[in-house]
C-alpha cells in the first residue's frame, strides 16, 4: 500500500528569523512541507539546518515569523506540547537519555500514546528493525556504541507513531549497511504510515533518491528549492552537494588548500 | 617493569591479544594490529563492533581484560613501552593525541583556548612562575601561541578563533577538535569518525588534510570512519572487526572486496535510487514564493 | 540489653533522617537538584499542621490531611513561581534557589507576630505512649515514624521504577532537551515532584513535630539528613533510608561509648569514609561517561 | 561630650537575635526594653531628652554582631549598647565599642566575661551561669541526699559554664561529677546521652540546656524510666518548659533571678506589669521581657543620676555608687562600684510543681 | 562596539586590553588608594571588610567558578587561616610570617580535602566538603587549649619589630595591597597553562585528561590554592573582627560564601569583587532600610533573612550570570548606545543536563 501524497502542507514555516543571542542563524525561512511527502533540506556546514528543526519543534523561539503545522499556529509553543500535536523530532547528537535502559527510552519516546497494545507492538517493530537494541533492552542507553544510539534515537521517534518527522541528520555515525537500512526504513515508514518527514541529512546522495522536494539553505537563506528529482540533475548540487566534480576542479581546490600551508 | 623489544623499527603502536569484557559484552575479543610508522591505519566495522573502545584502550579510558598494547617510546630510544601499565594523562606527553566520537571539547571556552589546552604537554613554566607571570611564561606563552596559529592556517580555523564553542555548527567543532589533537604535536593521532556530519566537500577538505598530516607532519594516523570513500582515499591499510573480533585486514581495496565485510558492514552496492518514490509528486510552487 | 536500646533508639532516629532523605532523593532523582529548602519546607508543614490542628480546630486527621494537601499546593506554586523560570539553568542555580527560598521561609514565618519566634507542640493522639520490647522502650512517636517512612519509601520506589510518570521524572532528568523532544511537559512534571517533595516534607515535618517541637529552625536537622542521603547514594529512595538508620546507629553508639563530640561529627566522618571507600555510596549506581 | 547624647535625645543601641535560632528571647528582649523606653518618653524623656532605641539583628551570629555593632557606634553614634543578647556576640563586639568609648551595659547573657576580666565600660548585671550553678547543687545535693550528680550540657560556652560552675560547686563539698554529656546546639535526639547517665546511675542530672533540649532530656530520660532529680540554670527558667513539655516536666528545678510574670500572679505589682504588656504588644511576657526592661530601667537610674551633663566619664561616675534596690520581679539588690561591675551574684530556686513555676528557697548566698 | 586589530601575540596577553581599561582601573586603583582620605570610618571598616572577602572570594572563585568543584564547607579553611593566625600573632609571632602560615596551613588541610574530591563530583563533593566543613568546625570548638573553645580568642592587633597596625587606615592599607596582590596571582594564573587546565577539568576531564592533565594533581592544587586564599583572607578576617570563635565558621558562613561567588557571577575575577560588596553591603542595606519601614514590618522579627532570600531568589531568577552579567550587558548598552536592540540579550531557551556524567 502506497500512501498518496497530497498536496495540502502539514508544516508550514513562514519568514522565520531565529538567533541565539545576537548572532543570526537563520534570516527568513520559508519552507512547506505536505501530507504525506518527504522533504529535505541541503546545506553546508553551519547554514542553520539544525536551527530550522530546532525553531519548529519549539526549541529555539523565532524573532519573527510564524510555523503552522496541521493548521495550527505553534510558533513559540512549548515543545512538549508540539509533540503531542504529532511532530517528533529526531534530534542531532543522539540526545537519549543515557541513565535509562533502552527499553525504557523507547517507553518514553511513546510518552503521548495511551494505547499499550499499540506502544508494545511497535516496540516489537523497532526491535525487529534493529535486533541489537533487542539485546540491549535492559542495558542503560549511555552505554550503547555511537550508532547505536543514533539507531535508538530514531527508534524512540518511530515509537510516538507521529504525524510528521524531523530527521536531524539521521546517518550520522552509522555503518554504510546500515545507513541504506535505516533510509529504507524512512522511506517505509513514509510509504505505508503516511508519516511526512522533513530531512536534513550531510548524505546528500542517499537523501536527494529518499525526498521527494528538497531545499538548499546557504547562510541562513533559502536559496533554491526543488523537487529531488530536479534537483539531482543541476549542475551545482551535482558539484558541491553530490561530489561529482571534475577533475580539474578538485585539483585546482586541493592546490590552493595547498598553498597556504607550509 | 619488562622492556618489550621492538621487533619491528616500523612499528609505533602494536595491539596484541586485546580483550575486553563490559558485564555480558565482549567488546573487543583477542584483536591484534601493528600500526607502522608513517601511515594511516583504519579501523571500520559495524556499529557496535567495538572500534572506539580499542581507541579508549589506547587512551587508557579503560584497561584491557587482557592483552597489551605496546607504544615506540619517543625521542626515538630503541624498545616500546607498554601502554597499558600507564596512567591516562601519561598517554598525550608520550605523542598520542586523540578526537572524539561525540566531540569533546571544552565548551565554555573559545576555540583558541582550546587548542592552548591541546598544549598542555609542552608547558615548561611552574606554578610560581606563573603567578608572577614572569619573562619566561610570557616566552612560552607566546610560543604556544605561534604554535597554535600554525595550526588554525592549515585548518582554516582563523575565522573562528575567538568564537565561543558552545556557539559552533557540529562541522566546525570536528575540525576544532582534529586542531586541537594536532596542538599536542602527537606523534599518533587517533581520529574516531573524523568525517561523521561533514558533507562531500568538507568530507575532501578532511581527506587533503589527513593525507597532509601524514605527508607533511610526518604523524601516524589511527582512524576509525564509515565514509568508503574517504577511507579509500587516506588510508594504507585497514583493519575490520565484527562483535569485537578482527574480520579482515589488508589495504583499502582488499578489505572492501572481503564478502565478510560487505556482508556485515558495506551492504549491497550502492543503488540508491531504489529509494526514489516510483511516481513523482508534480512540482508544486514553494511557500516561499 | 544497653545495646538493645541503643540500636532501637538509633534506629528510631535514623528513620528520621531517612525520611528527610527521601525528600532530598525524590528532588534529585527527578530534577537532579539538591534541595535545600526541604528541610523549611518540612518546617512550614509542620507550622501547618499546627494551624489547622489548633488556629482552624480540626480534628487531628482532617488537620494532618489537609496540611499536607496545603502544602503540596504549596509545592506547586512555589515551583511555578521560582523554579520554572530558570527552569533548564544550571542545577547550581536551582540549589542557590532552594537556599533563598529557605531564608525567605523561615524568615516570613519568624515574622508571624506572636507564632513564628516561639516553640510550639503539635497535639497528637498518640503522644507520650510508650512500647516495651523486651527490656528496650520505643516511644509511640518513634514507631508511627518508622511505619510512614516504610510506606512512603515503598510507594515511592514503585512510583520511579514501574510508573510511566516516574520514569519520565528520571527521563527529563538526565536530559531535559530529549524529554521535550519526546513530548514529556517537563515543566507539568516538576510542578508534581515539587509538589510531590512538598508533600514528602509535610509528612516529615508532622511526624517529627512530636518529637522535636514545632519552631522556625527545625528543618535545620535537615543538615543530618545529608549524610543519610550521600551515604545511600543520593539516587536510591531505600537507600536514603538505609543510610539513616546507619547514620542513626552510628550516632546513637558514638554518643555511648565513644568522647564526648563524636557523637555530633560521627555522621560526617561516616560520609567521608564513605565517599573515600564507595565514592556513590551504597546503593548509588556506577557512573562513568561513554566516550 | 560622648556620642549618642544631644539636647534632647540619647540614642541607645541593641543587637537582638530577631532572625536566628534564640529570635523568640530576642524579641522579648527588645520589646520589654521598648516598653519602658515609651514609658519614660511619655513621661517627657530623662532631663528633657527623649530616648531613641536602635534595634538591631544578629542572627545569633558573631560576624553580624560585629557588622551591627559597626553600624550602631559608627554610623548611628550611640550613647551605650544595652542588652546585648549572646556571650561570643557581645564578646565579638568588644572591640568595636570600647575603642570609641561606649558602654556595655546589662547584656543579656550570664556569662562572667561580660565583666571579667575588669574593663571600664563594662556592666553586668545577673548572676553568672557559673555562680548559680555552684551555689544551687551544693545546695540540691544536701537537701535530696544525692550520691552521684552528673551532668548533660549544651556542647557551647553557656553549656560549659553551668557544667564548670555545677564542678565547682561539688568541690566545695568534697564531691565531684560522677558523668557528663554533651550535645550541640539544635539536637532533637538525647537517647544516648540519658542512657549513658541512667547506666552510672545517677540521682541528679545538672542540665546545661536551654530549652527544647531540657525538655527532649527529661522527656528520654522519663521514658527509659531514669528519674533522677533534674537542675537546671535561669536558662531553663522559663515558662515554655512546661507549656511544652507538659506533666513530664514537673519536678524540674531551676535557679533564678527574676520570676516568670505569669497574667495571673498572685504578687499584684507583677500582674499589673504583666497586663500592661499583654495590652501592648499583644503576647504574654517573659522572663526575657523582664529582662530588658530591667536593662533599660537601670540605664535610666544611673543616666539620671549622672545628671544633665551626660557623658560616658559621668555615666561611669554615677554607677560607682550605685544601688539599685530589689524590683517587683523578686531580683536582689544589685551594687555596683569602680571595681564592682557584676550587679550580684544571687539566685533563687524555683521547681515546677503542678505545670507552674513555684519559687521554692531565698537567695542563694555564699 | 569596539573592535580591537591584534598585530602581536603580546596583545593576546596582556592584562588591560584597550586604552579604557587602563584607564578605569588607574582610576579605581587611585579611588581605593585615596579612599581614607574620602570615606569616613564607617565605610572605610565595611571597604576593608569587601577586601577580605574578596580574597577568599576570588580563592573560591578559582575552586567553584574555574574548576567547577563546588565546596560547601569553604568556611573551614576561613577559620584555619583565622585561627593559625590567630594564635601565632597573639604567641608573638610578627605578623607577616604568621600570615604566609596561615595560608600555607589552609593549603596543606586543602590539600587533604582535596583528596576526596579526587573521586567525587557535584553533589557529593559539596557533601564531602560539608562534612569536613562540620568536622573543623568540632575541631575548633574542642581543642580548647590552641583555639579557645567556644569561649573564644580575642586576636591581639598585628604588630611588625614594635610597630602596631592599629589603626583601621593602615589596617585598609594592608589589606588593599595583599587583594591587589591575589588579584595580580589568579589574573595571572588563568592566562597561564594552569588556569587553563583548570578551565579543562571543569568543562570535561575525560578530554581534560586525553590532553595530558594530570586531573589529580591540578584539582588538589586548586584546592590548595583556593583554600591558601580563604586562608589568608581568614587570617586578616581574624585582625579585623579581634574575636574568634568556632560558630563563625559554621556552614552558614560557607553557604554566605557560595552565595558570593554565585551572585558575583560564576567563572570571572570581577565576580569575586561583586560578590564581596554584595555580601557586605547588602545586610547592611537592608539594616538601613528598615528604620524607614513601618515599625510593625520593619523591626519583626525575621525580617533580615526574609529580605536577603529574596534578594537571593531574584538574583538567580533575573541574572543568573550574577552582577558581573549584569554590567556586562549595561556595558555593551552603553557600548552601543544608539544600536543597541531590544531582545539582544534575551536568553535562548535552555536544557539541563545529567551532570552525573562528566
Ligand atoms: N548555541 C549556539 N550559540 C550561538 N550560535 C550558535 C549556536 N548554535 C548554532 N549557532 C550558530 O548558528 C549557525 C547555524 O547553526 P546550525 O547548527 O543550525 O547549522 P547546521 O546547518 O545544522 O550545521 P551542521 O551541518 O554542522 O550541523 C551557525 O553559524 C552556528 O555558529
Ligand atoms: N562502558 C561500557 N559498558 C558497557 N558496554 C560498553 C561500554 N563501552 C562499550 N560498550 C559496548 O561495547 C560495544 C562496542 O562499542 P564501541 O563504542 O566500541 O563501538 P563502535 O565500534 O565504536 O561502534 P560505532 O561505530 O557505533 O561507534 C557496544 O556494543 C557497546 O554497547
Ligand atoms: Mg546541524
Ligand atoms: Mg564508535
Amino acid at each position: 500500500m502506497t500512501a498518496p501524497v497530497t498536496d495540502n502542507a502539514v508544516l508550514k514555516l513562514l519568514n522565520v528569523e531565529s538567533a541565539y543571542g545576537p548572532i543570526k542563524a537563520i534570516r527568513g525561512v520559508s519552507l512547506q512541507v505536505r501530507r504525506g511527502e518527504i522533504a529535505t533540506v541541503l546545506g553546508s556546514n553551519g547554514a542553520g539546518k539544525t536551527t530550522i528543526l530546532k525553531t519548529i519543534s519549539g526549541i529555539i523561539d523565532p524573532r519573527k515569523g510564524s510555523i503552522e503545522f496541521k493548521g495550527e499556529n505553534i510558533t513559540a509553543q512549548d515543545p512538549a506540547h508540539i509533540v503531542q500535536q504529532g511532530l517528533m523530532h529526531v534530534p542531532e547528537g543522539r540526545e537519549v537519555f543515557p541513565l535509562l535502559s533502552v527499553r525504557d527510552n523507547l517507553v518514553m519516546g511513546a510518552y503521548t500514546r495511551k494505547d499499550r497494545d499499540g506502544v508494545a507492538r511497535d516496540i516489537e517493530a523497532v526491535f525487529g528493525y534493529f535486533p541489537i537494541l533487542r539485546e540491549r533492552a535492559a542495558q542503560d542507553a549511555g552505554l550503547l556504541s555511537g550508532g547505536q544510539q543514533q539507531m535508538l534515537a530514531i527508534s524512540r521517534a518511530l515509537m510516538a507513531n507521529p504525524d510528521l518527522i524531523l530527521l536531524d541528520e539521521p546517518s550520522l555515525g552509522l555503518s554504510p549497511k546500515l545507513t541504506k537500512e535505516i533510509f529504507e526504513i524512512v522511506v517505509r515508514i513514509n510509504r505505508e504510515r503516511g508519516t511526512t518527514i522533513l530531512l536534513v541529512e550531510q548524505n546528500a546522495n542517499m537523501a536527494l533518491n529518499a525526498s521527494d522536494y528538497g531545499y538548499v539553505l546557504e547562510n541562513g537563506r533559502i536559496v533554491m528549492e526543488d523537487t529531488c528529482a530536479h534537483l539531482r540533475e543541476k549542475d551545482d548540487i551535482k558539484e558541491f552537494y553530490l561530489g561529482m566534480k571534475e577533475e580539474g576542479v578538485r585539483a585546482d581546490r586541493r592546490w590552493k588548500k595547498k598553498k597556504n600551508w607550509r | 617493569m619488562s622492556q618489550p623489544q621492538n621487533p619491528n623499527a616500523d612499528v609505533l603502536l602494536s595491539a596484541q591479544n586485546l580483550s575486553v569484557r563490559f558485564g555480558g559484552v565482549l567488546a573487543v575479543n583477542n584483536v591484534s594490529f601493528d600500526v607502522k610508522r608513517g601511515e594511516v591505519f583504519t579501523l571500520i566495522g559495524p556499529n557496535g563492533a567495538g572500534k572506539t573502545t580499542v581507541f579508549n584502550l589506547i587512551s587508557r579510558i579503560y584497561t584491557p581484560t587482557s592483552g597489551t598494547i605496546d607504544f615506540a617510546a619517543p625521542g626515538g630510544q630503541s624498545g616500546m613501552l607498554r601502554l597499558t601499565d600507564k596512567a591516562p594523562h601519561e598517554i598525550a606527553k608520550l605523542g598520542i593525541a586523540r578526537t572524539f566520537q561525540n566531540i569533546e571539547l571544552f565548551e565554555h571556552a573559545t576555540v583558541l583556548q582550546n587548542l592552548l589546552i591541546g598544549r598542555h604537554t609542552h608547558r615548561r613554566t611552574g606554578l610560581w612562575s606563573e603567578i608572577f607571570f614572569t619573562g619566561k611564561t610570557r616566552a612560552a606563552e607566546i610560543e604556544a601561541r605561534e604554535k597554535v596559529e600554525q595550526v588554525i592556517e592549515l585548518l582554516d580555523l582563523q575565522h573562528h578563533r575567538e568564537s565561543m564553542v558552545a556557539g559552533l555548527p557540529y562541522g566546525v567543532r570536528k575540525v576544532v577538535e582534529l586542531a586541537r589533537a594536532l596542538c599536542t604535536e602527537p606523534q599518533l593521532l587517533l581520529l574516531d569518525e573524523p568525517s561523521s556530519g561533514l558533507n562531500v566537500e568538507e568530507t575532501d577538505d578532511m581527506a587533503f588534510w589527513i593525507t597532509d598530516i601524514k605527508d607533511e607532519l610526518g604523524i601516524t594516523v589511527l582512524m576509525v570512519e564509515h565514509d568508503m570513500g574517504l577511507v579509500s582515499k587516506v588510508s594504507d591499510r585497514v583493519l575490520a572487526m565484527s562483535m569485537g573480533a578482527e574480520l579482515a585486514t589488508g589495504t583499502p581495496a582488499e578489505v572492501q572486496r572481503d564478502p565478510g565485510v560487505i556482508e556485515a558492514y558495506l551492504g549491497s552496492v550502492d543503488d540508491v535510487s531504489s529509494l526514489r518514490r516510483e511516481n513523482h509528486p508534480k512540482s508544486h510552487t514553494g511557500a516561499s514564493a | 540489653m544497653q545495646l538493645l536500646q541503643l540500636l532501637i533508639s538509633g534506629a528510631a532516629q535514623g528513620c528520621i533522617y531517612g525520611l528527610i532523605a527521601l525528600g532530598f532523593v525524590l528532588i534529585y532523582k527527578a530534577t537532579e537538584t539538591v534541595s535545600f529548602a526541604q528541610g523549611d519546607l518540612m518546617m512550614v508543614g509542620a507550622f501547618a499542621g499546627l494551624a489547622a490542628t489548633t488556629a482552624l480546630g480540626f480534628p487531628f486527621w482532617l488537620g494532618v490531611i489537609s496540611a499536607i494537601v496545603a502544602m503540596m499546593i504549596f509545592g506547586f506554586v512555589l515551583e511555578r513561581l521560582v523554579v520554572r523560570p530558570i527552569l533548564g539553568q544550571p542545577a547550581f542555580s536551582i540549589v542557590m534557589l532552594t537556599i533563598g527560598v529557605g531564608y525567605v521561609v523561615r524568615g516570613l514565618i519568624t515574622m508571624i507576630p506572636d507564632v513564628g519566634t516561639d516553640t510550639h507542640t503539635l497535639p497528637v493522639p498518640y503522644a507520650g505512649q510508650v512500647l516495651n520490647i523486651g527490656t528496650a522502650v520505643i516511644a509511640a512517636e518513634q514507631l508511627v515514624v518508622i511505619g510512614a517512612t516504610a510506606v512512603l519509601c515503598a510507594l515511592l520506589f514503585a512510583m520511579f521504577k514501574y510508573s510511566k510518570l516516574g520514569i519520565a521524572m528520571q527521563a527529563s532528568s538526565q536530559n531535559q532537551l530529549a524529554a521535550y523532544y519526546m513530548g514529556i511537559p517537563v515543566k507539568r512534571l516538576n510542578g508534581l515532584v515539587w509538589g510531590l517533595a512538598a508533600g514528602v516534607a509535610a509528612v516529615a515535618g508532622l511526624l517529627l513535630a512530636p518529637i522535636t517541637f514545632v519552631h522556625a529552625n527545625m528543618g535545620f536537622i535537615g543538615l543530618k539528613a545529608f549524610p543519610a542521603a550521600v551515604v545511600g547514594g543520593f539516587t536510591s529512595l531505600p537507600g536514603a533510608i538505609v543510610g539513616g538508620l546507619i547514620i542513626g546507629i552510628v550516632e546513637a553508639l558514638s554518643g555511648f561509648y565513644l568522647p564526648e563530640g563524636f557523637k555530633d561529627i560521627a555522621p560526617y566522618i561516616v560520609v567521608l569514609l564513605m565517599l573515600v571507600l564507595k565514592p556513590n555510596g551504597l546503593f548509588g549506581e556506577k557512573l562513568r561517561k561513554k566516550v | 561630650q560622648s556620642q549618642g547624647v544631644s539636647k534632647d535625645e540619647i540614642v541607645l543601641g541593641s543587637i537582638q537575635d530577631l532572625s536566628g535560632p534564640l529570635a523568640g528571647f530576642g524579641k522579648q528582649v527588645r520589646l520589654g526594653m521598648i516598653l519602658r523606653v515609651d514609658e519614660l518618653n511619655e513621661q517627657g524623656g530623662l532631663n528633657g531628652r527623649k530616648v531613641k532605641l536602635l534595634v538591631e539583628d544578629s542572627g545569633y551570629d558573631p560576624r553580624r554582631a560585629v557588622l551591627a555593632a559597626q553600624k550602631l557606634v559608627n554610623q548611628d553614634k550611640i550613647f551605650a549598647m544595652v542588652g546585648h543578647i549572646g556571650t561570643a556576640q557581645n564578646m565579638a563586639t568588644f572591640p568595636v565599642l570600647f575603642p570609641k568609648n561606649v558602654i556595655n551595659f546589662f547584656p543579656v547573657t550570664a556569662a562572667r566575661e561580660m565583666y571579667e576580666p575588669f574593663h571600664k565600660l563594662k556592666y553586668s548585671f545577673a548572676a553568672t551561669y557559673y555562680d548559680q550553678m555552684r551555689l544551687a547543687v551544693p545546695k540540691m545535693v544536701k537537701e535530696k541526699n544525692a550520691q552521684k550528680v552528673c551532668a548533660m550540657y549544651q556542647d557551647d560556652e553557656f553549656g560549659l559554664e553551668v557544667l564548670r560552675g555545677a564542678e565547682e560547686g561539688l568541690k566545695s563539698i568534697n564531691m565531684q561529677m560522677a558523668e557528663k554529656t554533651s550535645y550541640k546546639r539544635g539536637a532533637t535526639d538525647f537517647s544516648s546521652q540519658m542512657q549513658k547517665l541512667a547506666s552510672e546511675k545517677c540521682d541528679m542530672v545538672v542540665m546545661g540546656t536551654i530549652i527544647r533540649e531540657t525538655i527532649g532530656g527529661i522527656a528520654t530520660a522519663r521514658r527509659l524510666g531514669f528519674n533522677p532529680t533534674f537542675v537546671g540554670s535561669s536558662a531553663a527558667y522559663t515558662d515554655l518548659i512546661h507549656k511544652l513539655g507538659g506533666p513530664a516536666m514537673n519536678g524540674l528545678y531551676a535557679t533564678m533571678t527574676v520570676q516568670h510574670p505569669y497574667l495571673d500572679e498572685a504578687s499584684q505589682p507583677i500582674r499589673f506589669w504583666a497586663t500592661k504588656y499583654q495590652t501592648k504588644f499583644n503576647e504574654e511576657p517573659t522572663v526575657f521581657s523582664v529582662y530588658g526592661y530591667n536593662a533599660v530601667d537601670s540605664f535610666l537610674r544611673a543616666a539620671s543620676k549622672a545628671g544633665n551633663n551626660l557623658t560616658t566619664d559621668s555615666f561611669i561616675k554615677a554607677m560607682d555608687t550605685m544601688v539599685i534596690p530589689s524590683d517587683i520581679f523578686g531580683s536582689a539588690e544589685m551594687t555596683f562600684g569602680p571595681q564592682k561591675r557584676l550587679g550580684n551574684a544571687d539566685s533563687r530556686m524555683s521547681q515546677i510543681q503542678d505545670g507552674r513555676w513555684k519559687v521554692v528557697s531565698g537567695y542563694l548566698n555564699k | 562596539m569596539r573592535f580591537i586589530f591584534k598585530t602581536d601575540y603580546n596583545q593576546d596577553i596582556k592584562l588591560a586590553k584597550h586604552g579604557g581599561h587602563t584607564f578605569w582601573y588607574s582610576a579605581l586603583m587611585v579611588f581605593m588608594l585615596t579612599a581614607p582620605w574620602l570615606v569616613d570610618e564607617y565605610w572605610l571598616a565595611q571597604l576593608t571588610f569587601v577586601l577580605i572577602y574578596a580574597i577568599v572570594g576570588l580563592g573560591l572563585m578559582l575552586l567553584a567558578g574555574f574548576t567547577g568543584l563546588f565546596s560547601l564547607g569553604h568556611a573551614a579553611f576561613l577559620g584555619v587561616g583565622a585561627y593559625t593566625q590567630a594564635v601565632m600573632v597573639n604567641a608573638g609571632v610578627p605578623f607577616p610570617l604568621a600570615l604566609a602560615c596561615a595560608a600555607l596551613l589552609s593549603a596543606a588541610v586543602g590539600m587533604v580535602v582535596g583528596l576526596p574530591a579526587l573521586r567525587v563530583k557535584g553533589i557529593y563533593l559539596g557533601m564531602a566538603t560539608l562534612a569536613f566543613g562540620f568536622i573543623v568546625e568540632e575541631v575548633m570548638a574542642r581543642w580548647e587549649k590552641v583555639t579557645g573553645g567556644n569561649a573564644g580568642l580575642h586576636v591581639h592587633t598585628p604588630s611588625l619589630f614594635g610597630w602596631e597596625l592599629d589603626s583601621t587606615t593602615e589596617f585598609y592599607g594592608l589589606c588593599l595591597l595583599l587583594c591587589v596582590g591575589a588579584t595580580l596571582a589568579i589574573v595571572n594564573l588563568m592566562r597561564s597553562p594552569t588556569g587553563r587546565a583548570f578551565v579543562a577539568i571543569r568543562d570535561s576531564e575525560i578530554s581534560a585528561q586525553s590532553m595530558g592533565i594530570h586531573i589529580a594533581r591540578y584539582k588538589t592544587m586548586s584546592f590548595a590554592l583556593s583554600a591558601a586564599l580563604a586562608g589568608l583572607g581568614g587570617a586578616l578576617y581574624a585582625h579585623k573582627i579581634q574575636f574568634l570563635s568556632p560558630e563563625q565558621f559554621s556552614i552558614i558562613q560557607s553557604i554566605d560564601l557560595l552565595l558570593m561567588v554565585v551572585i558575583g557571577g560564576l567563572g570571572s575575577i570581577h565576580g569575586a569583587f561583586f560578590g564581596a560588596i554584595f555580601l557586605i553591603v547588602m545586610p547592611q542595606m537592608i539594616a538601613q532600610a528598615k528604620d524607614f519601614l513601618p515599625p510593625a514590618i520593619g523591626q519583626a522579627a525575621g525580617l533580615q533573612g526574609t529580605v536577603y532570600g529574596l534578594v537571593l531568589v531574584a538574583f538567580v531568577l533575573f541574572e543568573p550570570m550574577g552582577l558581573y552579567g549584569r554590567w556586562l550587558k549595561i556595558r555593551t548598552y552603553f557600548q552601543l548606545f544608539p544600536f543597541y536592540r531590544r531582545g539582544m540579550f534575551k536568553r535562548q531557551k535552555s536544557f539541563q543536563k545529567s551532570d552525573r556524567l562528566k
